[in-house]
């Protein structure tokens, strides 16, 4: 398949094949209809005019009413599809989410559910500030009831969306705005990618590297390289960070015995932590060394290009992880 | 402004006697501590919820707030399941989940009870904006309170709302307090039902302590919200009786104020009106109230006999499927 | 209206120069990719800050928002530090770690520059609360756009201004769009203005292109806020010239509407006016276009040499003292 | 010492102290003065007639309003303590604490700072339901620039309060609703407790039990019963989430050689995944076994009190953990 695609591509035909398919999927958000350009970065253009502007409704400013919307339609029977269209404007919404979407199932005793999804964009890398580039899934992998998706490639954020609007519960959809115009290989259409399920992306047996999001990529060009040196890594794409996929992390590190664990959110406090403690908890004897946590600096996002890079984790930082982590006496490629 | 016909009429009232027995009774099981929670009495306020719940369907949408066991009851909420979910108890509205706070109850059009002071807005626009899309002439109500009509969520909605014509309104109950500041100590317009201007929608203040004014604003805004007209922005003057929270004190009132707001109780005056005016009998009124007594009696032993939930049901209803720790 | 003293005039001009100039170089120099960063073009809206900051001290106070260049720079804030931050350099206002977004000179006044659509307004009631509580006369101006007045926080923070009576000014620049979404699309009242009335305070529409007439609705706010008289809401008309963010392209507007916004040009507008008046004279006009010229290569120039900030920056100014991680 | 206070009283005093002391303290918050009842709990009762009307103001339900008007009186020289009257309410207000409040200084480049304390009271176990009772402490813990107290008894509260407000940065300060009005030891009038310092309540050489807010009492006479069989505890009350003190945490495990990270909040993606990872990257070899880290169940918090019991940690729970990890083999007391 040398058919091609971006994020924003990826997840528009998602979006659209969704709609297509089922006539209760809707669209809102902030200049998301094509009178107003289809999304700040295209990501939902072409839809209002395919579907109609009752289904794809461009909203004011006000993301409180926007997921208000969302889960009241939810509620009875609809599949939103909201955008918070950075991920710190989550910062002004989050008591619909947090409090609402995300509790009034259990609340209710089971009797409303709220199928949702959030899609949102966010990512350092572009000089965009410390307003506009968090990581926040942290926050939301810690709200029960909510799900957190993640997709590092073109194809990956067709599969999950699918999954997404499919899924019972509301789902936070996070997309990379450093690699959203990133071309990737093309996603087979309608085939959906599971929530809560991981992807090994590469198998080996010397350490297992576990991370998410656009770095991934960065990783599997890093794996190329160490394995001509014969340090075979296993990749581990999360896809999901809530719920954890702690199966496929545990088999994995089960046969490595050592786990980098990387994220571009901060790391104090991150989904770094989760992971590391839940793979010391259950595999204490079978790692070599402890986990190694790498993410960004304690710090809000800088605008000057050097400072922003060197706020975030640099794949330095992961080689030079892997390389200590590497079992000491390394077979002989054959 | 002609009469509600008699039926109508008494619907209101039996809907009012539910209410206040209802909060009564509450308030007398608590202060002997047979059920403890945080509990935010109605009595004063049942006028409102009556009159407006007359003129709605089970197909129609609610949301409400922590003081809301009166919009519930008045749309149809079942008593004994509402004392079991006070009571904690599994046979709950909501498996004793949610508690008073949280009321919720779907085939009677209960959607959402709230704790977070504005939410109900935002809700009740996507229920609006749902059944808007499903071509139906369901409305929802979104109830909130005086302090509410402060917070960022009321702007946002109202502005939706009318933007987007959705059949939804919002009612404001004014009871001259978020919890223990005035209104106008904290609002900077003197009625509230002006700030609908700001979103070119209806918006009329309205005597919530009279159930037949009560009733002829609702209708007029429902009846606009069905016809696809839009939102209407209604407040409801009123008084809550026993404070905030129940068990709260009375000092942030004026010295005689309460004594003064407790003259204008929206029950003996319609109850006084419907007999007075020829509308209903003393014993037509007299069995309704003690019906009513007896289904809260049940409804408090249904509450008493019915189990805890099981410590599993905290692995349930958090997502669709059980989750496993 | 009588017009302002001739200084005045000349001062409002010699600002309004600067700005042209500057958001004018600045979209050049992004253009031939010499700085890169998302840059909100102010162009067509320099009478607003203009006006307003000639009535302003450098202990008065701003808070801006993204679009807010023109904001900064009128209210004093140094175009070689101003530049030097848009070049993420150790010498711009903020050591490269603010950028566009968030513009700061306190000592100029310039107290936040956000990203965050609403947001100026709240942390400006601060400042305005704690210029009150300090008995002084200085007043916060909060700058934000059309579609900010749909946000929570434009609701909130017009109510509380209003109880607590701040010295503070809300300026909607009033450009017909938020993003790419028209004025009207997103907002349920013709006139914004009118939404002061939901707060009991001033409401002014005004015609931000004219810099005259906002300087006389800007003064009277000014006056009545020094005054301790309280807030004023004002809703100065204007366009954007290059769109939301520049690099945008134009397709979400009517056909031929740019083009008929684009005469409505306050800068050829305001020389004329000074010119034709014999307010100034067209010599006096074009040496002070000539010297901010000059400052801005100069500036450009001072950025370009100055070093980028060093990695150690990441770990100050997160804290008051560096972290150690 | 045997004067007895509340922390409502503790934290009044502490407000009332440094309101004395410095004439830019000021208060904000919803029903917070006393015409209005000086706090929904009577935290700030009195204040307000005592210092003024103007330096203690009742505000509207405004979140984003009364953060607002925090910072920017912060930014010209007062220090303001907020009152964000429940934790859950924070969803409304984190633009203003999270995009600046903690974002303020390093986006100015050290030029403006925001000397806020932001009060607030939060805890299960009282039968307020899901939407007031969540700890959601680790939301800001991962946030760069803020600084996280949660004391457990009323003499720390009136010390860590002190402090907050002499911070130069921005302190989150919550308040346990459920253990609000237990009386314990007044503090010490004038003495700070120091932000970023744990407190080690008890030594001990088997197991080091980490933990914080009113789950420290239990574990203190948990401690006590333990010690009559002759496990030691080493209990450290971290007073302070961020920053850690990894200090004294590590400086007990190196002692110990096992750790049980107790708290209230959800145990997924919550605080005790950092200090689980952080004891594990630095003292990987020191362990005797993994770290054991106790929370909230996956759950928002149920309103029925037998389930509102069975979502939270117990002390049997704590007390299994130490068990299990108390060292095989414990010498005799004398
Ligand atoms: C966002 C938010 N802020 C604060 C509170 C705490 N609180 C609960 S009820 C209430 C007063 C609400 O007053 P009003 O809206 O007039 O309704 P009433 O209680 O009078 O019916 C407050 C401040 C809350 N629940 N949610
Ligand atoms: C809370 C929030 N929501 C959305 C955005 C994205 N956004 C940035 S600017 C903008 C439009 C603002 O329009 P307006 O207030 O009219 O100001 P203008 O850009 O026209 O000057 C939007 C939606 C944001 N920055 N913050
Ligand atoms: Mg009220
Ligand atoms: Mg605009």
């Amino acid at each position: 398949m040398t058919e091609k695609m971006t994020m924003v591509q990826a997840v528009n035909a998602a979006l659209a094949d969704a709609m297509e398919a089922d006539e209760t999927v809707l669209l809102l958000g902030e200049d998301i209809a094509d009178k107003e350009g289809g999304g700040v970065c295209g990501v939902t253009a072409g839809l209002s005019t395919r579907f109609g502007t009752d289904r794809v409704k461009s909203t004011p400013i006000s993301e409180q009413a926007i997921m208000g919307a969302a889960i009241g339609a939810a509620m009875i029977g609809f599949k939103p599809v909201a955008e918070i269209m950075l991920m710190n404007f989550f910062t002004v919404a989050s008591d619909m989410i947090v409090n609402h979407a995300a509790k009034l199932r259990f609340m209710s005793g089971g009797q409303t559910s709220v199928p949702i999804v959030v899609r949102t964009m966010t990512g350092a890398g572009v000089s965009n500030g410390g307003q506009h580039s968090d990581y926040l899934e942290a926050w939301f992998a810690h709200t029960a009831g909510l799900k957190v998706v993640l997709p590092s490639c073109p194809a990956d954020a067709y599969g999950l969306m699918l999954s997404c609007i499919d899924d019972p519960d509301p789902c936070i959809f996070i997309e990379t705005l450093p690699s959203l115009f990133t071309p990737g290989p093309a996603p087979e259409r309608g085939r959906k990618i599971p929530i809560g399920k991981a992807n090994v992306i590469r198998q080996g047996g010397h350490v297992s590297v576990i991370a998410y999001g656009r770095i991934v990529n960065s990783i599997a060009t890093l794996a190329e390289k160490l394995s001509g040196e014969g340090i075979e890594i296993e990749l581990i794409d999360l896809r999901t960070i809530s719920p954890l996929d702690l199966d496929t992390i545990l088999a994995s590190v089960r046969k490595t015995g050592a786990a980098v664990v990387v994220h571009e959110a901060v790391k104090a406090f991150g989904p770094g932590a989760e992971i590391s403690s839940a793979i010391h908890e259950r595999l204490f004897d079978a790692l070599r060394a402890p986990v190694k946590r790498i993410g960004a600096k304690y710090a809000p996002v800088p605008f000057s290009q050097p400072l922003e890079t060197a706020s975030l984790p640099s794949i330095g930082e992961v080689e030079a992880a892997i390389r200590a982590l590497a079992p000491a006496k390394i077979p002989v490629p054959a | 402004m002609g009469l509600p016909t008699k039926e109508t009429m008494l619907d209101i009232f039996t809907k009012m006697s539910l209410l206040k027995q209802n909060d009564e009774r509450m308030r007398a099981v608590i202060k002997s501590g047979r059920l403890v929670m945080p509990y935010y009495s109605v009595r004063g306020q049942e006028a409102i919820p009556s009159a407006i719940s007359t003129l709605l369907r089970d197909t129609d949408f609610i949301c409400t707030i922590y003081r809301g066991t009166h919009d519930s009851l008045a749309k149809g909420c079942p008593v004994d399941k509402l004392w079991a979910e006070l009571a904690g108890r599994v046979t709950g509205t909501c498996k004793g989940k949610g508690g008073p706070m949280h009321i919720t109850h779907p085939e009677s059009g209960v959607m959402v009870t709230t704790g977070i002071v504005g939410s109900t807005m935002p809700i009740a626009n996507g229920l609006a904006w749902g059944s808007k899309l499903k071509g139906n002439d369901a409305v929802t109500i979104a109830y909130f309170g005086d302090g509410a009509s402060n917070i960022g969520a009321f702007h946002e909605s109202l502005n939706l709302a009318s933007i987007w014509k959705l059949p939804v309104i919002f009612v404001c109950s004014n009871n001259g307090y978020a919890e223990h500041t005035k209104t106008e100590a904290c609002t900077a317009i003197d009625e509230i039902a002006r700030r609908a201007d700001s979103y070119s929608m209806p918006g009329v203040r309205v005597n919530g302590n009279n159930p037949l004014e009560m009733y002829e604003v609702a209708k007029t805004a429902i009846e606009r919200a069905r016809a696809g007209e839009g939102p209407t922005l209604i407040e409801a003057m009123t008084f809550r009786f026993f404070g905030h929270v129940f068990g709260d004190d009375d000092k942030y009132m004026d010295p005689g104020e309460k004594e003064e707001r407790l003259k204008d109780d929206p029950y003996p005056f319609y109850r006084s009106f419907l007999i007075d005016g020829g509308h209903a009998g003393e014993d037509e009124l007299a069995a309704i109230e003690a019906k009513h007594k007896d289904e809260i009696d049940a409804a408090l032993q249904f509450a008493l006999d019915s189990p805890f939930p099981d410590a599993d049901e905290v692995r349930r209803d958090v997502y669709a499927y059980e989750v496993v720790e």
